[in-house]
C-alpha cells in the first residue's frame, strides 16, 4: 500500500474533521461491512457550502479522500460541488492505489448525499437535480 | 521518536548472527553443491550438515527427510498437491483442513477442489482452535490427508497438534502441519507428534526470505512440485540456495537454543500488553489467550477500522499489521477472524501485535500508552463510533 | 598453485557490486514489502524499482509481466505446467519441445505426459541447434506452446529464437523460452522476438541463488504453480525474496552494461582456448562454434572419462564440469551430447569449462598447458585408448 | 560426488598402473558404453600373485578401486585373492559414494577375470575355482 504524501498528509492531518450542531445537511454512504463508513456535514448559505465537516470510519484513504473532498467544496457553489469527480479527488491527492478508489468514489457520493438532504430538508426533490446516489458498487462484500 | 517493530508474524529482521554464518556462501563458496570440485563441496557440505542439523532439531529420523523450498507456500503446496496426485490412483480424494489455514492451504485446496478433490473445512470455534474429535469425525476412506497449522498466523492459537497426529496415524491418514509461525516457538517432534509432513520458512525466525523446508515422513509417496535436477534426491529440482539454507540451520538452531527463556519473556510482555489494551472499552482479544504464540496479540476495538489503526501506529513509530501480511491491500476482512465468529465491522477493525526477542517491557510501556490515543482519536471521527454510543445511551435511558 | 573457476555455467560468484545492493535488504530494510508501515515499504519500493528496471531491460512492454520465482527450474515448471493446465479446457495438449532441454524442462514434459499431454521432442542436428522449419511442422491444431531453450547449457549453442518466436505468432502458439544461460550474454528483447514466456535465474549472471523470475506476456492465461497469498498480483505466492530480487536485478543490469565488451572479451578468450585444445589429437569441440555463447567451451577427448578428467583438473585448481551439474552423480551420460549424435562412451568423456569476466587470458594459458598433459596421462592409463591406438596402426599396415 | 581422502589419494597417486609384458593373465571387465573399463595385469608364481598392474578407462572411482584392489592382492596367493569382495575394495578406501559401488564391483570382477585367464592359458578349466564372473549389472546402461 504506497500513498503518496499527499494522502498520507491528509490521513495524519485531515482537515474539517467532526460535525456541524446544525447542518443543513447530512450524508450518510458505505457500510461498516464493507469496511468504510463516510459522513458528511454541510452548511449552505445562497447556494454556497460555507461550511463542511466529516467523520468517517475506514481505511487511510477513506479518511484522507473525506478531508480533501471537504476542502475541495468548501466555500464553492453547490452546483460546483455536485461536478466534483471522483477522479478530481484522487487527482488532489496525487493518485490512489487501484484497491482504494472505491474510496474516493465514496466521497464524492458522501457530498451528493448531504446535497440531497439539504434539498430535502428544504421541501425540494433532490432527484433531478443531484441524481441518484449509487449505492457504492466497487465494494464487493455484503 | 521511538521504532517498534512489532510484525514478526509477518517477517523478521535476519539475525546478525544467522547473517555473519550465511556470509561465506554469498562470497567465498559460491560454488554448485551439485559439483565436483572443491568449492562446489563446501557447499555440499555445508547443506548436508544443515539438513542434518535441522532433521535433530526437528525430531526427524533421518536428515533425508528434509526437503529444502523456496519457503512456506512453497512447502504448503508441495505438500498438499504432492500428496494428493500421488494418492489419487489409490482412491483418495478427500482432504480436511480448517477454516482459518494460512492461504497457501486454503488456495490450494481450491485448486485441488477444481481439480475433483472434496476438502472438509473444519471449525475453528470462537477461541480458534480445531477440535481434535472433529478431525477424527471427519475422515472418509477416501481422505488422502489432513492438513491443520500448528499455530494460526493472525491470532496466534496453538492447535492440539500431537492429538490430531494420533488420530491420523490411528486411521492411517497423512498429517501434514504448516508449523511456519510456531518452528522456534513450541518444541516441535515430529515423531512424537505423528507429524507426517510439516512446512517451514526461514524468514519469520530470523532467518533470510526465501528458503524453507518440507519435512516428509521416509516412505511417504508424493509427487514433485518443481521438476528437473537431481537436486533434494530427485524430489525438488533447482541449484541449492545455500546461504539461504544455511541461514535456516541457523536460525532453527538459535530458537532452539533460547527457546525456554525467550518465550518466558515474551509471554509475561504478551499478558502484561494484552491486560493493558483491555482496559480500553469495547475491546477484545481475538483467540485463546492461554493456547497461544508467547509474541502474540491480536485485538479489535470497536468503532475504528484497522488500516488507520495501522496507519496511525507506523506514523507513531509502531510497525503492525492487520493480519496476515499477505492479503493486506484486499477489502475483504480476515478470513481468519470470521472463522472465529466476528461479525464483519469487528473482523475490519483487528491489529495484531507480534513480538520478537528484539522487543523489550519498554517497547510495551510506549505501546500502552500510544494505542489508547490513537483509538480515542480515531473514535473521535468515527460515524459508528457515534452510533454505538448513541445506542448505548438509548439503552441506558431505557433502563 | 593457479586457482580457475571455469563452471560459469553452473553457477557463478555474487559480483561484490550486486551483494552490496543487497546488503541493506539483508540488514535494514527486512520488512515485509506487502506490509502497510515504513520499512515494508522501502522493501515494496525495491521490489517494484527491480521489476521495472528487469522488464526494461528484456523489453517487456509492462513491468507487470515480470514475476519473480525461486529460480530457473520453478520458471519453466510453472511456464509449461501452468499454461498447458489452462489451456487444457481448450482441447490444447500438444507441446513442441527440443531434445536437449534442461531437466527442468524435459521432466516438466515427462509428468504432463503421464497426464495425457503429448510433447514432441525436436532434433538439434550434429551442431546442437533446433531447426525453425521443424518447429512450424510440429505445429499442430492442439498444441498449446513451443518451449525452446535461448542458449543450451552444455554445449553453448544458441537457438534461432526470433524466427521460432515468429513461426509460432504466425501460428498463434504461446513460445515459451528458458533464457537461463543466455541472459546477460545475448540481446534479448521479449517484445522482439515474440517471446511469451521466458526464464531466468539470477545465479548464472553474478546474483543470488535462489531467485529467479518468469517473463509472461499479458493476457497469458496460466495456472498457478505456487497458490497463498496476494504477492506477484496473485500469481506466485509467497514473501518476496527481497534481497534476492535485487540482486537479481542488480546482476542482470550490470550484465546489460557490460555485454558488448565483455562478450567481444569472452569470446576471443574461447576461440583461443578451442583452436588450442582441438590441436590434441582425437579430440572435438561440441556444437556450433559460431552460435555459441562466448564463454562455452565443451569438448570430448576419446579415450577418457569425463569424471576423472574433471578431477584431475580440480586437483590442478581448475573447476570445471562435464555437463549440467544437476545429473553430475548420475551414471547416464549427457542426454544433451547423445542428442547431438555423440557416442556413450565419447559423451561419457566431455569437459565443459565456461568463463565469466573474472577469467583471464592467463587463464587460458593455464589451461592450455594443463590440460594437454591430463589427457596424455589418462590416456596412457586407459585400456580404451589402447585399443584405439592398436586399431589405428592396424589401418595403417593395412594401407 | 564427495570422495574420500583415501580415494583421492588413490586417484591422485594410482599404484601399479601399466602393463606387464608377459602377464600370466589378463582381465577386462566393463565396457566403454557404462563408462567404465577395467583391465588387469597379474603375474603368478607358485600359486602366489608376485605383481599385478592396471589400466582403467572410468571415473575416479573406478581409477581408485583398481588402484586398492591390486595393492590388496599384490604378494597374496591366488585363493586369497579370490576371496576379495567389493566391500572389502570399499572399506579399505574409507567408503563410496552409493552411485559408485559398481566401481568397487568391477574391480573385484577384474581380479576374477584374470585370474581366470591365468587358468585357462594353464589349461584348467577356471570355472569350478573361480566361478562365472558375471556381467556389471549395476550399470544400467545399454
Ligand atoms: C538452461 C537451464 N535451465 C534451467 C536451469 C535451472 O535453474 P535453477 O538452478 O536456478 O533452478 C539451469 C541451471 O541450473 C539451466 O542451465
Ligand atoms: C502460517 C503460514 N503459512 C505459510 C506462510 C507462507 O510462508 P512464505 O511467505 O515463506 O511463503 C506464512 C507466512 O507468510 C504463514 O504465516
Amino acid at each position: 500500500m504506497a500513498y503518496s504524501e499527499k494522502v498520507m498528509d491528509h490521513f495524519a492531518n485531515p482537515r474539517n474533521v467532526g460535525e456541524i450542531e446544525n447542518a443543513d445537511g447530512i450524508g450518510e454512504v458505505g457500510n461498516s461491512k464493507c469496511g468504510d463508513i463516510m459522513k458528511m456535514y454541510i452548511k449552505v448559505d445562497n447556494d454556497i457550502i460555507t461550511d463542511v465537516k466529516f467523520k468517517t470510519f475506514g481505511c487511510g484513504a477513506a479518511i484522507a479522500t473525506s478531508s480533501m473532498a471537504t476542502e475541495l467544496i468548501k466555500g464553492k457553489p453547490i452546483e460546483e460541488a455536485l461536478k466534483l469527480t471522483n477522479k478530481a479527488v484522487m487527482e488532489a491527492l496525487d493518485g490512489l492505489p487501484p484497491v482504494k478508489v472505491h474510496c474516493s468514489v465514496l466521497a464524492e457520493q458522501a457530498i451528493k448525499a448531504a446535497v440531497s438532504d439539504y434539498y430535502k430538508k428544504k421541501g425540494i426533490d433532490p432527484e433531478p437535480i443531484v441524481g441518484t446516489v449509487p449505492e457504492c458498487t466497487s465494494c464487493s462484500c455484503g | 521518536m521511538r521504532e517498534i517493530y512489532a510484525d514478526n508474524s509477518a517477517t523478521t529482521k535476519i539475525a546478525p548472527e544467522v547473517l555473519d554464518k550465511m556470509m561465506p556462501y554469498l562470497t567465498t563458496y559460491y560454488g554448485n553443491p551439485s559439483s565436483l570440485y572443491k568449492i562446489g563441496g563446501k557447499a555440499k557440505e555445508a547443506v548436508e550438515k544443515a539438513r542434518e542439523n535441522i532433521a535433530k532439531n526437528l525430531g526427524a529420523a533421518h536428515a533425508s527427510e528434509i526437503y529444502f523450498t523456496s519457503g512456506g507456500s512453497e512447502s504448503d503446496n508441495w505438500a498438499l498437491k504432492g500428496v494428493c496426485h500421488a494418492l489419487k490412483a489409490k482412491g483418495k480424494k478427500h482432504i480436511i483442513t480448517s477454516k482459518f489455514e494460512h492461504h497457501a492451504i486454503l488456495h490450494t485446496c481450491k485448486a485441488l477442489e477444481k481439480e475433483g478433490f472434496e476438502v472438509t473445512y473444519l471449525d475453528v470455534y470462537e477461541n480458534g482452535i480445531v477440535h481434535p474429535e472433529d478431525v477424527e469425525n471427519a475422515i472418509r476412506e477416501d481422505t488422502a490427508i489432513v492438513s491443520i497449522m500448528y499455530a494460526n498466523n493472525e491470532i496466534g492459537t496453538i492447535q492440539p497438534i500431537k492429538e490430531i497426529g494420533e488420530i491420523c496415524k490411528k486411521h492411517k491418514v497423512l498429517f501434514h502441519t504448516d508449523a511456519v509461525q510456531s518452528a522456534g516457538y513450541v518444541k516441535i517432534n515430529v515423531v512424537e507428534q505423528n507429524i507426517d509432513l510439516l512446512s517451514m520458512t526461514a524468514h519469520k525466525i530470523h532467518g533470510p526470505k526465501g528458503c524453507g523446508l518440507l519435512y516428509i515422513r521416509r516412505g511417504i509417496r508424493i509427487d514433485n512440485l518443481i521438476e528437473g535436477g537431481a537436486q533434494e534426491r530427485n524430489k525438488r529440482a533447482g541449484t541449492e540456495n545455500v546461504p539461504g539454507i544455511v541461514g535456516l540451520d541457523a536460525a532453527l538452531q538459535m530458537a532452539v537454543d533460547t527457546m525456554d527463556e525467550r518465550c518466558a519473556k515474551l509471554t509475561k510482555m504478551r499478558d502484561r500488553l494484552i491486560d493493558g489494551l483491555l482496559k480500553i472499552e469495547r475491546s477484545r482479544i481475538n483467540g485463546d489467550r492461554v493456547h497461544r504464540l508467547p509474541g502474540n496479540v491480536n485485538m479489535c476495538f470497536e468503532g475504528i477500522e484497522g488500516e488507520s489503526l495501522l496507519l496511525k501506529l507506523d506514523l507513531n513509530g509502531i510497525s503492525a499489521s492487520s493480519g496476515s501480511a499477505c492479503t493486506s491491500g484486499s477489502l475483504d476482512p480476515s478470513h481468519v477472524l470470521l472463522a472465529i465468529g466476528l461479525p464483519h465491522e469487528i473482523a475490519h477493525g483487528s491489529m495484531r501485535l507480534s513480538f520478537s526477542d528484539d522487543n523489550t517491557e519498554e517497547d510495551i510501556d510506549y505501546i500502552l500508552k500510544v494505542v489508547p490515543e490513537i483509538v480515542n482519536y480515531l473514535r473521535a471521527m468515527s460515524p459508528l463510533w457515534e452510533d454505538i454510543k448513541k445506542r448505548e445511551a438509548a439503552e441506558a435511558a431505557q433502563k
